[in-house]
């Protein structure tokens, strides 16, 4: 047992086990310590996730595969495997689910032990998507995320969550339908749904060959991508999005957007544009949804009533961003997406932080009753510049490099339009999100608000250490590409 | 025309049905019915599938996780319905106008 | 090391400032002061070995053609220490001015990391780089002019950061063309390269807005609501000089341009001065009078570094040294003014020499610096702007300008006669404390000195003359 | 075996819309499980035996079980609230667009005239338990966890509410 297989196998048991022992605990005692397993639970991946990939760096290995209860030697054998891509992705779902926890610690109240549970089904699932090697693999854990994510959203049991998750779970099952679909028919051509058996379809096919097979992988892909958009929230598949981010708990809303959509949306694309970006219109479809999505994002976030539905839709107006540097499909493009997705974990995960501390201090999150908060909460006023500042793609956070990251690798690509507009779209960004700030803690205090105080303990945490991640990051990025450089990956 | 193509245009036509059912329909049961429809005719692709690619031992594996995926599928759909009766003493989804930007 | 130190000590010292508030606001005051003269301290010290011949430079390099790095050369030089100057006495001005206000905790922070990042400006060697201190500079913009937290203030914050942000990003669009013409950002590897023609106006653009030059000028005689140190430091002094800075640095030092351009900007910058000074004449409140001032200067300014003339260039410099003392004393002196008078409408003014005799003294010499009357500095600097542009062949566009500079004449005579001449109309109004009147007069006398030493800094123009 | 399959085919069809027309939800549900069944007749036909066997007992049984279930659960004296919707469901229009869009599917096959590719010999070499923990070994994790998910979604979703979110 070496270091990296305790911390590969750490990613498939840990979940379970947190769950399995944490339900061996009466009911009280569970509801009422339920910050510490699901800490330790969260705590667990990201030291694995961190130690896992020391440890396969000093190997000098790329990749690490592994079974969870079987011996992947045998014929045909199904597989994990793990590389430096879903390293990071499985660091950012560890440090998601820690915030997550933070906040659920001050929010989460009559039902914690359900929180806990799903919470670590969620993690199993999320990082089962990460680390399968098979297409339909992807699928069944994609359902495990998505169940887990619309029963907690559900279990507030309010009428907007209950609402907010079943028009999550409707859209949702309709991408799930879609990708399955497709999946039959990429079947259907290659026997196989291994990774490494699809890479390469492209050179099989070709549109004009005759063969309902692959027609059947055109259709398959824009199947494939389509579902992908609908788990990422992309326009025109945001519909659900705001609905479900604003409804849910914001314990929840954090998990949502921070983790959920990525592994399970922009992972998906990811693994599409891996497999099958040599077909043609795989990556300008990428694009044309991109930046689409970064302006009509963007454009509608700046009308929105209440504070979370606006960081809803600057969610929406960020995967843009990311699906716009996955379009490159060049390596440049790869680390530019995974940049952006690390800086927004960070930035999104600090104003939905600051959103659960506006509604346990204030008890609203409507603008129009908000106002001049920063005297009374100066933290969170501040950690709510910062993520602003990063969002919108203002130095020194991390939002700006990666920002840049992805404006460089569409000017590589060869589409210097795109990177215009997406960089002048980024005062769109800044549009929304000063409106947020004047409302919210720019201006004056309203009489009503006076009494407020900063919020305390672990939100407060959550905050700080969100903020020290996007500003560490903003200063240390320099260093960051040259150690990427050194690595010979830009 | 011959079986595989009417199969798929059979199964294609119960995907119109199915997302149909999500669009048209008002009755948050009956949606996630709409959904299982749906499933009906990616269950009969991925067997089609496998009898394609002569892997029909593999494309049964794959039905039969997806049929476990289904019934958990059913049953959250089915509770969020409930719940949702349970507030409003109806099933109607035109009553969910809880949020609007 | 020196520009590290110079640079860093108030980009990052300026996070210590609330830490050293929560003690002592004494502390607090003199930490803000004691990075500010560190930093001009520094630069002085790279001047002199700038002067020596040897050129200090902190450097690196980063893949992707990304770069970073300080490097002090004459027009880096020249743009620090007038700004470490001016802004060491507005800070001084500042204790007097800004003791009763909350939020002192933020003002200082801001004050001091505007510095900074204005340093590391002007010290950069890549575009990139150029953007980040940019961007600070936008963003200390926008807190400092929300300084009162009223829906005004906060409105028009938002509307200067959204106009520079906007502006900043175009220019930032145009970097990424310069980068893809040529595959890095570093303007030392730059040098004399082509950039495409769309750059280069997109480049502009973002100039524009930071200079406040017409079309984009709206937000600076807006951003007045501002506490009077903070539109002295950033609407007068040294934040609007950034973007002249970015013209002298980009289009003169470093890219080869269409010559075209040499007779575009001169034109945008002739209606800039004759609209805003059009405005000027107009205008009832004293802040926006003098703000509508500082938009026809800068057009003098950029008429000067865009003539493509020798001597134009160097009354370009001139100019936004003499400006900058003179402005922001103007500036500081309205402060004073509306410190006393809780009002900045200058038709409820009068008199006022009477009652605050040296702060119309320095009043008036500012004034006169900033109208061109010898032997204060302004006028050499208006006489080289002028000139220069008549040596480059474009007489027309200077005797615009002449028409200009005598409206500006009008204007502030108008101004001063209306607040510190005529009958006393404002008898209660006492002089401000010492430190706010011993800066102001500061700012004056050091006016009529460089007017009458106008020597002493030709050294260093003459060392950015050669690198043209 | 040709007309089983379609037969199968084209009643797993016709009961697939009775269940999404049909206004009544239990009829609704019913039709649903017949739709099953005639899918897993269809399976069976077409050599997938063991899941053809699972479609029955698990989608035709478990599902209906569990949407009847919901129905029973969501009877309530408010029933006449439900009428307001029967009115205006508009499925009417639902055989329509099917016939419309399968017409459109059969023109597209006849004027595309594809290469199709038949159905290979089913083959006795690999068994589907083989398959399924010798090959598939990810995904009886990703079982485990839906199990688990729907066990959570039982006891959190179904049950009766005591206390609220504020």
């Amino acid at each position: 047992m070496t270091i990296l297989s305790i911390c590969a196998h750490g990613f498939i048991y840990g979940p379970i086990l947190v769950v399995l022992i944490y339900n061996l605990f009466n009911h009280e005692f569970a509801r009422k310590h339920f910050f510490w397993f699901a800490g330790t639970g969260a705590v667990w991946q990201i030291l694995a996730a961190i130690g896992g990939f020391t440890a396969l760096n000093q190997n000098g290995q790329t990749s690490y595969a592994f079974g969870a209860f079987w011996d992947i030697r045998l014929a045909g054998a199904a597989f994990f495997e793990l590389n430096a891509t879903r390293f990071l992705l499985l660091l950012i779902v560890g440090l998601v689910a820690l915030i997550s926890v933070l906040v659920a610690h001050q929010t989460v109240d009559f039902n914690r032990s359900s929180y806990t549970n799903l919470l670590m089904i969620l993690v199993l699932g999320m990082n089962g998507m990460l680390l399968v090697t098979d297409l339909f693999s992807l699928y069944v854990f994609l359902e495990v995320t998505g169940l887990c994510c619309f029963i907690m959203i559900a279990m507030f049991r309010s009428r907007a969550d209950l609402e907010g998750s079943f028009k999550y779970l409707i859209l949702s099952e309709l991408s799930g339908i879609f990708i399955l679909t497709a999946i039959a028919f990429l079947m259907m051509k290659t026997g196989s749904l291994r990774y490494a058996d699809l890479a390469g379809l492209g050179q099989r096919i070709s549109a004009g060959s005759g063969q309902l097979e692959d027609l059947l992988v055109y259709a398959a892909l824009i199947l494939l991508i389509s579902g992908f958009a609908i788990k990422t929230g992309v326009v025109p598949f945001h519909s659900w999005l705001p609905d479900a981010y604003q409804s849910a708990d914001t314990a929840v809303s954090i998990l949502l957007s921070g983790a959920v959509n990525k592994v399970a949306g922009v992972y998906g694309l990811m693994i599409v544009m891996q497999l099958f970006g040599d077909v043609a219109p795989v990556g300008p479809s990428l694009a044309a949804v991109g930046i689409i999505s970064i302006i009509i994002g963007a454009l509608l976030a700046v009308r929105q009533p209440q504070y979370k539905r606006v960081v809803a839709y600057s969610s929406v107006s960020q995967m843009g961003y990311i699906l716009l540097a996955l379009s490159t499909g060049t390596t440049l493009g790869l680390v530019a997406a995974l940049a952006h997705i690390l800086s927004h974990t960070a930035f999104k995960s600090t104003l939905f932080t600051n959103a659960a501390a506006l509604q346990e201090q204030t008890g609203t999150l409507e603008l129009k009753d908000l106002g001049g908060l920063e005297n009374q909460m100066p933290v969170t006023a501040f950690t709510s510049i910062i993520a602003f500042l990063s969002t919108a793609g203002i130095p020194p956070t991390a939002g700006f490099w990666s920002k840049i990251l992805i404006i460089l690798a569409l000017w590589q690509a060869g589409s210097p339009v795109l990177a215009g507009v997406a960089l002048v779209a980024g005062i769109l960004s800044s549009a929304y999100l000063i409106r947020l700030q004047r409302t919210v803690f720019f201006g004056q205090t309203r009489p009503e608000l006076a009494k407020v105080r900063e919020v305390r303990g672990s939100v407060l945490t959550a905050e700080v250490l969100l903020t020290v991640i996007t500003l560490g990051l903003g200063l240390l990025y320099p260093y960051i590409l040259l150690l990427l450089h050194a690595g010979g990956i830009l | 025309m011959n079986l595989v193509i009417v199969l798929l245009i059979i199964g294609l036509l119960m995907i119109v049905a199915g997302c149909w059912c999500l669009m048209r329909t008002f009755h948050l049961l009956k949606m996630t019915i709409g959904i299982e429809v749906a499933m009906k005719a990616v269950t009969l692709f991925l067997v089609l599938a496998g009898r394609i690619s002569g892997k029909i031992a593999l494309s049964e594996t794959f039905v039969i996780t997806v049929m476990v995926a289904e019934v958990i599928v059913a049953v959250v759909g089915t509770g969020t319905a409930v719940g949702l009766f349970r507030k409003y003493g109806s099933m109607d989804v035109r009553n969910l106008k809880q949020l609007k930007g | 090391m020196v520009l590290l130190i110079c640079v860093g000590t108030p980009l990052l010292g300026a996070f210590l400032l609330p830490a050293l508030g929560h003690w002592s606001e004494k502390a607090r005051r003199w930490g803000s002061l004691l990075m500010v003269l560190t930093a001009l301290v520094c630069a002085a010290i790279a001047t002199v070995d700038l002067l020596h011949g040897q050129a200090d430079a902190v450097r690196l390099q980063l893949p992707l053609g990304l770069s970073m790095g300080l490097r002090m050369d004459a027009l880096a030089a020249f743009m620090a220490l007038t700004a470490c100057t001016v802004s060491a006495v507005i800070v001084v001005y500042s204790f007097g001015y800004m003791k009763t206000y909350t939020h002192l905790n933020e003002y200082y922070l801001m004050i001091t990391f505007f510095i900074g990042a204005m340093l590391g400006l002007v010290m950069s060697t890549s575009l990139l780089q150029m953007y980040i201190f940019w961007e600070f500079s936008s963003f200390c913009c926008w807190r400092l002019i929300g300084f009162y937290r009223d829906d005004l203030s906060v409105k028009r914050a938002d509307k200067a950061f959204m106009v520079t942000v906007l502006g900043a990003l175009a220019m930032l669009v145009g970097f990424t063309g310069i980068y893809g013409a040529t595959g890095t950002f570093d303007l030392d590897a730059l040098q004399g390269s082509q950039i495409p023609g769309w750059s280069t106006g997109l480049i502009l653009v973002g100039i524009l807005s930071k200079s406040a030059t017409f079309p984009l000028h709206n937000w600076l005689p807006d951003a007045g609501v501002a506490p009077s140190p903070v539109t002295s430091l950033l609407h007068a002094a040294v934040l609007v000089k950034i973007g002249v800075f970015a013209y002298a640095r980009l289009f003169v030092l470093t890219f080869s341009i269409d010559p075209v351009i040499t007779v575009i900007v001169p034109v945008i910058a002739a209606v800039s001065a004759l609209v805003s000074a059009g405005c000027a004449m107009m205008a009832t409140d004293i802040k926006r009078v003098v703000a509508y001032s500082t938009i026809s200067q800068l057009a003098f300014i950029l008429l000067g570094l865009s003539s493509g003339s020798r001597i134009g260039f160097a009354g370009g410099l001139l100019y936004i040294l003499a400006h900058s003392m003179a402005k922001a004393g103007l500036f500081l002196c309205c402060g004073i003014v509306e410190h006393n008078l809780h009002t900045k409408d200058m038709t409820k003014m009068g008199g006022l020499a009477r009652t605050m005799p040296k702060t119309a003294v320095a009043f008036a010499f500012c004034a006169l610096s900033v109208m061109g009357i010898p032997p204060f500095s302004g006028y050499f600097a208006k006489y080289l702007v002028i000139s220069g542009e008549v040596d480059a062949g474009h007489p027309v566009i200077a005797a615009v300008f002449i028409l200009g500079a005598v409206m500006t004449i009008m204007y502030l005579v108008r101004l001063f006669a209306k607040v510190f001449l005529g009958p006393c109309r404002n008898p209660e109004s006492r002089e401000g404390n010492g430190q706010m009147v011993g800066s102001v007069l500061t700012l004056a006398v050091l006016s009529l000195l460089l007017g009458l030493l106008i020597f002493l800094p030709s050294g260093l123009i003459t060392l950015a003359m050669e690198a043209m | 075996m040709n007309v089983i399959v379609y037969l199968g085919a084209g009643l797993m069809l016709l009961f697939g819309v009775y269940a999404v027309m049909e206004h009544s939800i239990l009829r609704a549900a019913i039709g649903l499980a017949l739709s099953s069944a005639s899918l897993s007749v269809l399976l069976y036909v077409l050599g997938a035996h063991l899941a053809a066997l699972f479609e029955l007992s698990v989608c035709s049984g478990l599902v209906t079980v569990i949407f009847i279930a919901g129905i029973s659960l969501s009877h309530s004296p408010k029933m006449e609230i439900q009428k307001e919707y029967r009115d205006k469901e508009r499925n009417r229009l639902l055989p329509l667009v099917l016939i419309g869009v399968g017409l459109l599917l059969v023109i597209l096959a006849l004027t595309l005239n594809l290469q199709t590719p038949e159905l290979a010999q089913l083959t006795q070499d690999d068994d589907v338990r083989d398959v399924l923990w010798g090959n598939r070994q990810a995904d009886i994790w990703g079982q485990i966890a839906l199990i688990l998910c729907g066990g959570v979604a039982v006891a959190v979703l179904f049950r009766e509410e005591r206390r609220e979110k504020k």
